[in-house]
């Protein structure tokens, strides 16, 4: 129990309760902040309470999450107060706190919906990237005649905005989809590419020598000295590529597709609904955290060897 | 049968114009312990890298058994002077990378092989599955003279072995290392650097002298094996030979 | 050599004081399009600085980011299509409509082959067409299939893509059987082999597409400033409907619209585009029914109050007394009469 | 001489011979290739010869600027053959080499002040990125409180795509040019703060425990030990910064401006003038080309102590 | 005045439960020389890294003249095991940069103090401007050695400083440090690890044997200084104490 409240548990367990009292006892320009915003923070506050409990024995993890808990009650509030209760943001660029969680209840389903086309996309996408770009990566680092050549052809290349290429994979591939497929694919590609050539190219001598005088075949040599040894720069270029896919889903969903959550957003911004965009903001931010705290937990399981 | 040969050898690194070894012609027979001793930077590594077939050299021939090498492989053995182990592999799984690449065994038997040299060396089964990064640096010298070892090549490569272990593992692995060298059917051939004067003697059967770069001694030493490292030391050709290889080492300060 | 150019330099700047006295900075967004033809020959021709004004364009691509900035108060008015801004005004955006830029002008193209059987609207079931959303061709069809019965969800497969230009090339591929386009695509559409299944007006006679947008506070404080500015485009209009300056309004507009010369006579002076200043409010509240049709607005709000054709009146009425007789301007009251009464 | 004419040299001058005479004297399905083409071809040959000269005594180079080139005389030889010789690609994506050299030839000045406009954009957003990213991920690293909480922010916000921001910038910053600046900045900024952290966090605890028993003032640490440390991950992260920002560049020339290379493409995307699109995406790729060719030699330079 | 005094120390790495080092209590006296020895393992190292305010112990305090070590400082110059020393300064640098942490001189006479050092360990000045990458192992050794010398502290921590050269330089180095030692107004305090017995005997005033994390024995040296190292392994004394010791230090093994 004293690992769980401690000064920092107070703080925000104080926050939370002043943040709660707070948008419901200010005063509302409009309409009141509505029940679901009051729920909304007390779940948030009963989510702050479950991961203290989770970290009870990690002091740092513990500070952070309530830092971060913090951080959120803050801008949450001032938020709120901005667009509902005093009204000094136009309530059309800065929808409130309120119309985002009934927009969120409105459109659950639906986002999942959009959101199970999105994972479908980014993994084809994606995954193509990383097993076109990895292999050619190792290879073009281990010859260097090719990578004299592919350099700067990447060089060239990859600066420029894959959106470009959309009416010719129109025209080339053979359905939208797989259109869509290419520019995920082009956008993830050059940084799987890139990381993996520089990561190999990189690799302390010390251990190719070594593995050298155990005299492997190219393939185990590859598959056990190149390969991991060029993991930590590999999982960079995996993450820059899925950021990349992640800033090109719009794009790539509005080929001739009405699904995705790059879609969803996208036509929010054209109809001016705020409240969606940020609905699916806020939803992409969630969905993206939850990819990249696996991806992370993956890579610290797979660098281990590291001090 | 191993015979290492270095033919007019020169080397000159990339971007200096110093010559790391001039004009080194050098005959190792085979089954023969030939320790490399001189001044740091005299060029002992640098053979080395040659006789492992891990550098090429500006000019000249390096040969096995009169065949030009042309790159490294599992007959011939290799320990570095920075323990140069797989930092990704555990201690145990190093090993027994290593033995998998050399012989097709079960699984069960290479792990059993792979302990055994590692208690051999000294380190037990707590260490066995750390990794590296994990282990005092003596330690993982010891490691990877273990995964040396255990490949049983026909020619020992080894560039300061001892260097990071203390006086009694020291005078073990020694003794390891002599066994190894004698067993099976031809004794392996052996190139050591080291700069301990004691451990050259005790170990070769000739000890040669580098000085910038070039062959500045080449000793003979006579003594019977198997001997007494606590013993030879009272001979006097023991004393004569030491003084010889300290002159030479050191005529760089003169 | 030093004292004359910092003379020079003293001189030019009380030039531009002097300018900045007398020209008002009139910020004004558009789409680059040879729609929007009346910003350019108002420029070019000096009716901006005839009235006063110092008209300072800003192009956008995204008819959103537009209209964003005409509500953040970074644009005096804006032209970006007219659904783009009855949606945000759904929304909430506290926008007016003041004026006109554009009609019609959009376009279903198909295959040759197909053209002829699209051109009676109840094939268009079972077909798949692309569109690109919320674009005025887009609401036009959509409309159009609603009036003939036709359910636009459920009887053909409507594909949205990013652009004309990704149009084109799916239909040409065949990946759809038609496509909505606007100009120049239409144009281009036809360059590349395909056929004009029919033009937007002759699915909606006048359908409005760019309408001149303003912030609504904005445009009740400097209400002068926005008199004077549709003065100028009102000049425009006289300026290009007169034939024999067709080839100086070609060259102004190349200035702006970097496309062929041929593609923009078409344009303009082809018949399908209609190159308009007056705001045309019944045209505005029609096209807000039909999106209320087509289920991209809901029918709750009278939007009349947003539609304020009194500075278009006031300009057209000013430029009356300035020149009584002159008969286009005349024509144009009749017009307004007609379009907002 | 030796040096100059080997079998690469002639087999890419024997390619280049054969290439002029094709789009000579194989016939045209409307207009002739043109003077302009030859000459064009001519001069990609005469560019690599100056290349071999100047790499004579480099193999390597020179190898791989053979490759290079006759990888682009192939190219432009089938790209002639499918459009202007028989006529199998539409002219509407896929201009001729003709149109799209004539276009370069009309377009020249303007691509210059266009490019102007965009270097201007490019180095005040990638330069405000790396003043705030470095020190910002430089300072997280060395507090891992900071660290806990910016991280997951990291996560989150990195990657939404930098479009959706647009309206957010237009309506709180000053002007236009800002905004743009903005679009680039967060671009750019996202890629060097992560390397950065990242970068600092990898750092082989020696040299830290070296310069610590030098009782380093924090200043000096971070001046001379963290900083050139973990200067090979601030490189990738500035390289990935740089491709980012480039690939935002149409959107945010497209924010209230009109001059920019990417506003150069844009136009002509929505206009289909794909010959001017072709000319605009080849500029890029050219002075990509020297940016990364600059910023390389650089990297290469500073990093110059790695073996 | 430093005398270093070690109390109740446990150090337990994370993630494993082995005692590094266990209820250790050790004091150095001011202007003492002490070396720790044992088998490899044993944890001479993360002693020294108490020592050097790198390592926090788990429990119990590391003081310096009864002060808490808080963290490192200039007063303690330290050589690590594995030379550590800046790859992206040359040589030069490492050691320029190391002295203006220390004092506010001009450019040129720092210059001039640090190509002084370099040569005193044997380093020519073409060596000064290579890159550490450039170096063999012992000579990048020896560019660490100097740098800790040339910063002059009062207290020097060296781990495995000679075990990387040759023995002629290993010599001339054990000279310098005792040169440098005897130097300035007070004695310096120095702890040196070191798996060379002769070596330990020679320098120091006393030799600690660790084994298993625990002090297995500590033995004082009586030679006076200065001594000749080729004159006291003639005596009686040095004969039982490196007998003690390799008695002590072998003790693992049995
Ligand atoms: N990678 C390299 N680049 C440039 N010069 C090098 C390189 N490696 C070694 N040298 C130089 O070559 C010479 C011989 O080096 P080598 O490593 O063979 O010495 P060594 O005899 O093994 O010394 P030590 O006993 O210190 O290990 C030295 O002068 C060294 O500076
Ligand atoms: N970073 C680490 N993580 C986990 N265990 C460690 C770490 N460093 C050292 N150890 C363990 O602590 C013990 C003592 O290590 P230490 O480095 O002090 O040994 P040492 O006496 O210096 O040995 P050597 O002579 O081989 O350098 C060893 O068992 C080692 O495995
Ligand atoms: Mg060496
Ligand atoms: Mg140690």
């Amino acid at each position: 129990m004293k690992n769980v409240i401690d000064r920092y548990s107070i703080t925000t367990i104080f926050f939370g309760i002043i943040s709660i009292a707070l948008i419901t006892f200010f005063p509302s320009q409009e309409t009141d902040s509505g029940l679901s915003t009051k729920l909304f923070f007390s779940a948030l506050l009963i989510g702050y309470l479950y991961f203290t409990i989770l970290y009870k024995n990690d002091y740092v993890k513990k500070r952070a999450t309530s830092d971060i808990t913090i951080i959120i009650f803050l801008l949450l509030v001032l938020w709120e107060l901005l667009t509902q209760k005093l009204g000094v943001l136009s309530t059309f660029l800065y929808p409130s706190l309120h119309a985002v969680i009934e927009q969120f209840k409105a459109d659950g389903i639906e986002l999942f919906i959009h959101l199970s086309a999105s994972i479908k996309l980014l993994a084809s996408g994606v995954f193509l990237a990383i097993i076109l770009g990895i292999p050619l990566g190792i290879y073009a680092a281990m010859n260097k005649r090719l990578e004299f050549v592919l350099r700067p052809i990447a060089n060239v290349l990859s600066p420029i905005p894959p959106i470009v290429w959309i009416p010719y994979a129109v025209a080339i591939l053979p359905s939208f989809q797989a259109s869509s497929t290419f520019i995920i694919f082009i956008g993830a590609f050059w940084p799987i590419f890139i990381n993996t050539l520089n990561g190999v190219t990189n690799i302390d001598q010390r251990y190719i020598k070594s593995a050298q005088t155990l005299g492997l075949k190219p393939w185990t040599m590859i598959r056990k000295i190149i390969f991991p040894a060029s993991l930590p720069s590999i999982f960079t270029g995996i993450q820059v590529g899925l950021i990349l896919s992640f800033i090109l889903l719009t794009a790539a969903e509005m080929i001739g597709s009405s699904a995705g959550i790059g879609y969803y957003v996208k036509l929010a911004t054209d109809y001016g609904n705020y409240a969606k965009v940020i609905t699916g903001i806020i939803f992409i931010g969630f969905i993206v955290t939850i990819i990249m705290t696996v991806f992370n937990k993956l890579e610290n399981y797979l660098l281990r060897w590291r001090n | 049968m191993s015979t290492i040969t270095f033919e007019d050898i020169n080397v000159v690194y990339e971007k200096t114009e110093h010559y790391a070894l001039k004009n080194l012609n050098l005959e190792i027979q085979s089954g023969q312990i030939v320790s490399l001793i001189g001044p740091s930077g005299c060029g002992k590594s640098t053979t080395l890298n040659l006789a492992s077939g891990l550098l090429k050299p500006t000019s000249g021939h390096v040969k096995i058994n009169g065949q030009e090498i042309t790159g490294p492989g599992l007959d011939r053995g290799v320990v570095f002077q920075s323990y140069s182990l797989f930092p990704w592999m555990t201690v145990l799984e190093n090993i027994t990378f290593a033995l998998q690449q050399k012989e097709k065994e079960r699984k069960e038997i290479i792990t059993k092989k792979a302990a055994e040299i590692l208690k051999k060396v000294g380190l037990n089964e707590k260490v066995q599955k750390s990794f590296p990064s994990q282990l005092s640096g003596g330690m993982q010298q010891r490691v990877a003279i273990a995964r040396m070892f255990v490949l049983d090549a026909p020619v020992f490569l080894m560039d300061e072995p001892f260097s990071a272990v203390d006086e009694i593992t020291r005078n073990q692995l020694q003794d390891l290392l002599l066994k190894l060298w004698e067993e099976g059917e031809t004794k392996k051939t052996v190139l050591v650097v080291t700069h301990n004067i004691d451990e050259a003697i005790f170990l070769s059967d000739r000890v040669v002298v580098l000085r910038d770069g070039q062959i500045q001694q080449d000793i003979l030493i006579p003594f019977k094996r198997p001997r007494d490292r606590f013993k030879i030391d009272q001979e006097e050709a023991y004393t004569k030979i030491r003084h010889d290889l300290l002159k030479a080492v050191s005529g760089e300060y003169n | 050599t030093e004292t004359t150019s910092t003379s020079n330099q003293a001189e030019s700047q009380q030039q531009t004081e002097n300018n900045e006295q007398t020209l008002v900075d009139f910020a004004i967004g558009h789409l680059p399009t040879t729609g929007h033809s009346l910003y350019y020959i108002a420029k070019e021709e000096g009716f901006f600085e005839e009235e006063g004004l110092n008209a300072i364009f800003h192009p956008f691509s995204n008819s959103g980011e537009g209209i964003t900035a005409v509500t953040a108060g970074k644009l005096d008015v804006g032209t970006f299509g007219t659904p783009a801004p009855l949606t945000f005004e759904e929304k909430g955006a506290k926008i007016v409509f003041l004026g006109g830029q554009m009609g019609t002008g959009a376009g279903v193209v198909s295959k040759p082959d197909l053209a002829e059987d699209l051109r009676d609207i109840q094939n268009f079931k079972g077909k798949k067409i692309a569109t690109v959303k919320l674009a005025t061709g887009d609401v036009v069809l959509r409309g159009a299939l609603y009036d003939a019965g036709i359910d636009y969800e459920k009887d053909l497969k409507i594909i949205e893509m990013n652009s004309p230009a990704d149009v084109i090339v799916a239909v040409k591929k065949g990946e759809v059987d038609a496509g909505v386009v606007w100009a120049p695509f239409v144009e281009k559409a036809k360059q590349e082999g395909l056929e004009i299944v029919k033009y937007s007006q002759e699915y909606y006679e006048n359908h409005v597409c760019c309408r001149i947008i303003a912030d609504e506070t904005r445009f009740d404080e400097n209400y002068t400033n926005y008199v004077k500015f549709l003065k100028a485009i009102i000049k425009a209009e006289r300026f290009e409907k007169d034939e024999k300056n067709k080839e100086k309004v070609i060259a102004d507009i190349k200035k702006y619209v970097d496309v062929d010369p041929q593609i923009i006579e078409k344009d303009i002076y082809g018949g399908y585009v209609d190159q308009s200043a007056d705001p045309n409010k019944k045209a505005i509240l029609q096209m807000r029914d039909t999106m209320v049709d087509i289920g991209y607005l809901k029918d709750d709000k009278d939007i009349s109050p947003s539609i304020r054709t009194e500075a278009y009146k006031e300009a057209l009425d000013q430029l009356l007394n300035e020149e009584p007789n002159d008969p286009f301007y005349q024509s144009l009251l009749k017009r307004f009469e007609e379009n907002n009464l």
